[in-house]
């Protein structure tokens, strides 16, 4: 019977084949750019980490300090507007150590890796996390449920981003 | 097919043409809001499937079906996402319901075009990448490959046209969720700067901001939650070649329309839709659309709707009134969200909500949106308040 | 204007952050089975070839792998010489680039019919009001040594 | 609620970089699919098609671009997607077409061409993350994973060395299968020693970039019945999405598939998966994603997954085969393609056409499982003979 399961198409061709123009291939890149509007929440959580805080909203029912701050409550499904500063220190909820760049480039030899984490921030709720990157640290030590506090970048350089934030260090 | 299905809540936001006071996210929280008060107060974890339109590149997210949940109550519920017209997505939303797993389902859609910088290089990468685009043209040269030929085909005219710049925008005066109202001649409109020619500005729709979320239900549920149901009589949807190069009909035709509403009238049991259907919501994002959808539809002979369009037929006190609202010549282009925008518009009527543009004793509306350029792709809807 | 029109982006009346705008996409394509072979043709015969369905009796012009009406594979011997002229089956005379901007001179853009498909390309050698659907035109290929395996071997139609 | 079956399927090989165009894969894979069923265009009704995020094949609105590949002329088509979840949701897409009653047989047709994502598929990745918030950090997907991974084995002590065993079964299982870009075992050595990209992600613990399409064809139950003796019913689906505030969730159970195999299991009928399912397939872009997939499944018990897999527990002759196509790790991963690819994989399976990947014992009840977006979406399939 296992005649009946056929594969069809799928003609591999290499790198080379395009390099050398036996396949004729067309390029394009879409150049469109974005300019998304931040709206009432998220706005307000660029403005403070201007102004070097961490801003989150609390839900009136379900009590949840909420980061990042959100203008409703996605599970009471009601608005919010209470408005809550939270530490900047917290927890390494898990973390990578990586070798690679966002284009899948690989970082070079002697570069440090990038240390993606997710951080649960204290005084939000518990779990609420952000991601971030950790620096000050060799990779080799860094532990899940490890404290760490942010490194700000001097205030005139801050410009309204989550890269404010130069990175958390350990406590 | 025995299970009938009704809109029972209707909410919107934003319809502006830029719109920086909201994040999208808090844009849809806001219309689904207001969708479920209008839905007798129902807390979204009562409903039971959530459905969204939207397209990568229009939002500049890759797989942006990720942020839909949380604004729409759905988190940790079924939800998925249609690249496609949001009345696709209401399509999915009933067929969810009819197959008795669901019995109630939101569907929603946005439109944040006013974020992009360049709406006509991202209406490019629909095109064919090998054989289209590496002419370098602006987009809407389809357009006016299609609003010529089918000139040409219907032998109606550029003034006809015109005309439907004149009557949308006209009624968009009274509609308060039109920005694009205006009283302009058809000399405005011929004159304007041409973009392909013979297509001109005025004959594009203009881009618009905004959200709209519907509530669906099966018939127990509807009768439950509102006692103004506005039933789905019948909807059908088409595609036809995407490629230029074998249109069923040539470039001057809108052969999916005729395949849509075919599907939507029969699921409807209508036989004369010049009959049975009072009036229309129909697609008009370029000016000629309206005339070629309006013959596609069955609504008037092919070659007919540029004359009806001149002896008033269309205009509010018509026969058949088409675009009451302002259409997206009046009330503006909401992409993905156009087709709901659509069926916005002629729920409140048939539910009789219409303020100063309501049309009086109407039963029966058809809502029709097409995937715009480059695209073959329409979907038409049959609503009625009886059941 | 006021009425007639507003603002529609964003990026018109608002601080713009491309760092935060980043959408890097780039995309290469293959012209794939049918379309390597198509444009190969092209490129060295400068000859345009369609595909034909025997069930349907429909010739694509470009040529295709496939018969999307019938799903019927389109093999080499389906591969048929079109010739190298067309009809206007309509045009349109483009005014803005591709960013939206007014063009210096608008081009002539013309849905070609050639047996039962169409390419879509510049007209040349003729003027925007010279043109009619219907005119019959053929294609003018560009010199063998610039031509890169694409639609734009040919550089345009021009009147017969 | 009308019967739906499982009538046809077909695929295209699955390739690092493919000559076809998006559209002639799907042509391919969907004609394959028709002919294995011995049906033409003209008896199909519909066509619901899936495929990932648009960069890829780098394509505005790339359902439309694909509804003539995938036999949608002059049809009823529409495209869902629900990001890496695609490939098993466009069954469920289709089986909603074909239950609701509004139409007797549905194509279901997945692409994905990543090849044509430059300079590689993983930058586009970056346009996933929340555009304000997460991608000024310039992330990439490995990212993800490897924070997932990290808190799972954390969560459990489990090893790296846990973890490639489920690569090595999975890329065993595939040397088998037709379509699969691969041609060598691995081993467990192999995973731990290839290089690392992300801690504790390595090259090896990762399915491949791949370009390939994949289709079945759906009926409503008299004519499942008129066309096969053998027809492969979809006896449940579920689908879930969690919130998108994926850093806000405790990354070590896949909650969101918790929800969705209950909803498919309810429907089924099934009370003890872990006893009722003959085959899974789980997702498993990446190893660990298979483990924490059975557990999410209801397939394994939290946390012991490891030691039933070393049992042999999951092994193509064990008592709950695990990925016997092979899966993305041991095929290739053309993201809503490989979702596809599993049903497919059922619908032999089921019907005893698999061939020498054939899991014994007569397999009568299976489960397909897919995932993807931020971590937050799943979509399941239970089909049965």
């Amino acid at each position: 019977m296992s005649e009946k399961l056929k594969v069809s198409g799928g003609t591999a061709l290499s790198e080379e084949d395009i390099r050398s123009g036996k396949i004729f291939v067309t390029e394009d890149s879409l150049n469109c750019a974005y300019a998304w509007d931040t709206g009432v929440a998220i706005n307000r959580y660029l403005a403070e980490l201007k102004q070097g805080r961490i801003i989150a909203t609390e839900c009136r029912k379900c009590k949840r300090v909420m980061l990042p701050p959100r203008l409703f409550c996605e599970l009471c499904f009601i608005p919010c507007n209470t408005w809550r500063h939270v530490k900047d220190t917290g927890t390494i909820n898990t973390f990578s150590i990586c070798h690679v760049h966002w284009d899948a480039s690989r970082i070079k030899e002697g570069e440090d890796p990038h240390l993606p984490a997710v951080i649960e921030i204290d005084g939000a709720s518990e779990g609420m996390g952000i991601m971030h990157i950790l620096g000050e640290v060799e990779p080799e030590k860094i532990k899940i449920g490890m404290k760490v506090q942010a490194v700000w970048k001097p205030e005139t350089e801050r410009t309204g981003s989550i890269n404010d934030i130069k990175y958390f260090k350990p406590l | 097919m025995s299970k009938r299905v009704a809109i029972v809540g209707i909410g919107c936001s934003g319809f502006r043409t830029t719109s920086t006071d909201l994040s999208y996210r808090e844009m849809i929280f806001e219309a689904a809001t207001k969708c479920y008060e209008d839905a007798g107060g129902i807390h979204p974890q009562s409903i039971d499937s959530f459905v969204a339109s939207s397209e990568d590149f229009m939002e500049g997210i890759s797989i942006a079906d990720e942020y839909v949940p949380d604004q729409l109550g759905a988190v940790l519920k079924p939800v998925q996402s249609i690249a496609g017209d949001s009345l696709q997505g209401l399509a999915s939303a009933l067929m969810q319901i009819k197959t008795g797993q669901q019995s109630i389902v939101a569907t929603s859609a946005f439109s944040k075009v006013s974020n992009l910088s360049h709406y006509e290089k991202v209406a490019a990468y629909a095109t064919d990448p090998a054989y289209i685009r590496p002419l370098k043209e602006h987009p809407y040269f389809i357009a006016g490959l299609e609003m010529n030929r089918y000139l040409f085909d219907s032998c109606s005219t550029r003034e006809q046209c015109a005309r439907v710049v004149v009557k949308n925008r006209y009624n968009a005066f009274l509609n308060p969720r039109a920005v694009y109202g205006a009283k302009i001649t058809l000399e405005d409109v011929i004159c304007a700067e041409p973009v392909s020619a013979p297509l001109g500005q005025f004959d594009i729709s203009g881009h618009l901001d905004g959200a709209i979320v519907l509530l669906l239900a099966s018939e127990e549920k509807a009768l439950e939650m509102t006692d103004k149901p506005i039933w789905i009589k019948g909807i059908g949807w088409a595609t036809d070649t995407p490629n230029l190069d074998s249109r069923s009909e040539g470039l001057g035709s809108a052969h999916y329309a005729k395949l849509a509403a075919e599907k939507a009238y029969k699921m409807a049991g209508i036989k004369s839709p010049v009959k049975e259907i009072d009036f229309a919501e129909i697609d008009d994002t370029f000016s000629y659309k309206e005339l070629q959808h309006l013959e596609a539809l069955q609504m008037c002979g092919f070659g007919e709707a540029g004359k009806l369009l001149e002896m008033g037929c269309f205009e509010p006190g018509g026969d058949l009134p088409v675009n009451v609202s302002g259409g997206s010549l009046g009330i503006g282009y909401l992409h993905e969200a156009n087709g709901l925008q659509r069926v916005l518009e002629t729920a409140l009527q048939l539910r009789g909500e219409a303020g100063k543009i309501q049309l009086t004793g109407v039963e029966t509306g058809l809502a029709f949106a097409w995937r715009g350029i480059p695209t073959a792709t329409g979907t038409a809807v049959v609503l009625s308040n009886r059941l | 204007m006021g009425i007639l029109e507003k603002i529609t982006r964003n990026v018109d009346n608002r601080y713009w952050n491309p760092g935060v705008g980043a959408f890097p996409v780039k995309n290469r394509y293959t012209a794939g089975v049918a379309g390597q072979q198509f444009f190969e043709r092209l490129k060295e015969d400068s000859k345009i070839f369609g595909t034909r369905c025997k069930t349907c009796e429909t010739t694509y012009v470009p040529a295709r792998l496939y018969c999307e009406r019938c799903f019927e594979r389109l093999e080499e011997k389906d591969w048929v010489d079109v010739g190298t002229e067309g009809v206007i089956h309509s045009f349109t005379v483009v005014h803005k680039t591709l960013e939206g901007e007014a063009k210096e001179k608008p081009d002539l853009i013309a849905a070609i019919q050639i047996a039962d498909g169409i390419l879509i390309h510049r007209l040349g050698e003729l003027d925007d009001m010279e043109a009619y659907i219907g005119m019959k035109v053929a294609a003018q290929f560009k010199a063998k040594a610039d031509r890169r395996g694409g639609i734009n071997d040919i550089d345009y139609f021009k009147p017969l | 609620m009308r019967k739906v079956a499982i009538v046809g399927a077909g695929l295209t090989k699955f390739v690092r970089r493919a000559l076809e165009t998006p559209k002639e894969l799907s042509f391919e894979a969907t004609k394959t699919a028709l002919d294995s069923c011995g049906l033409s265009l003209d008896d199909i009704d519909c066509v619901a098609h899936g495929s990932a995020p648009d960069a890829f094949d780098g394509i505005h609105q790339k359902g439309e671009y694909l509804a003539d590949g995938c036999g949608g002329w002059n049809k009823p088509t529409m495209r869902v997607y629900v990001g890496g979840a695609t490939g098993v949701h466009a069954v469920v897409h289709g089986w909603h077409h074909v239950a609701s009653g509004m139409f007797d047989t549905c194509l279901v047709v997945c692409e994905e061409k990543m090849s044509n994502a430059m300079p590689h598929a993983q930058g586009f990745f970056l346009t996933i993350f929340d555009a304000i918030t997460e991608r000024a950090l310039h992330p990439n997907l490995l990212w993800i994973f490897a924070l997932e991974m990290n808190r799972y084995m954390q969560r459990y002590g489990y090893t790296k060395e846990d973890m490639a065993l489920a690569a090595v079964n999975n890329k065993k299982n595939g040397l088998m299968h037709p379509s699969s870009q691969f041609k060598d075992e691995i081993t467990v050595e192999d995973v731990l020693n290839s290089e690392t990209m992300a801690y504790p992600v390595s090259r090896l613990d990762v399915s491949p970039v791949s370009d390939g399409a994949a289709a079945v064809v759906l009926a409503a139950e008299p004519v499942a019945r008129r066309l096969t003796d053998k027809p492969v019913w979809i006896e449940g689906v579920g689908w879930t999405l969690d919130t998108a505030y994926w850093a806000t969730r405790d990354l070590y159970y896949p909650r969101y598939l918790d929800k969705a195999a209950r909803m498919a299991y309810e429907m089924a009928g099934i009370r003890e998966p872990d006893k009722q399912i003959n085959i899974a397939e789980p997702y498993d872009p990446f190893d660990y994603k298979a483990l924490h997939h059975m557990e999410g499944l209801q397939l394994s018990p939290r946390g012991k997954t490891v030691e039933l897999l070393r049992d042999g527990h999951f092994a193509r002759d064990g008592n709950l085969p695990m990925c016997p196509s092979g899966g993305l790790l041991g095929v290739g991963n053309p993201i809503a393609a490989a979702g596809t690819m599993k049903i497919c994989e059922l619908f032999w399976q089921l019907r005893g056409e698999a061939g020498e990947r054939q899991v014994p014992g007569d397999p009568r009840l299976g489960v397909a499982q897919a995932w993807g977006d931020l971590m937050q979406v799943s979509s399941v399939v239970v089909t049965g003979i």
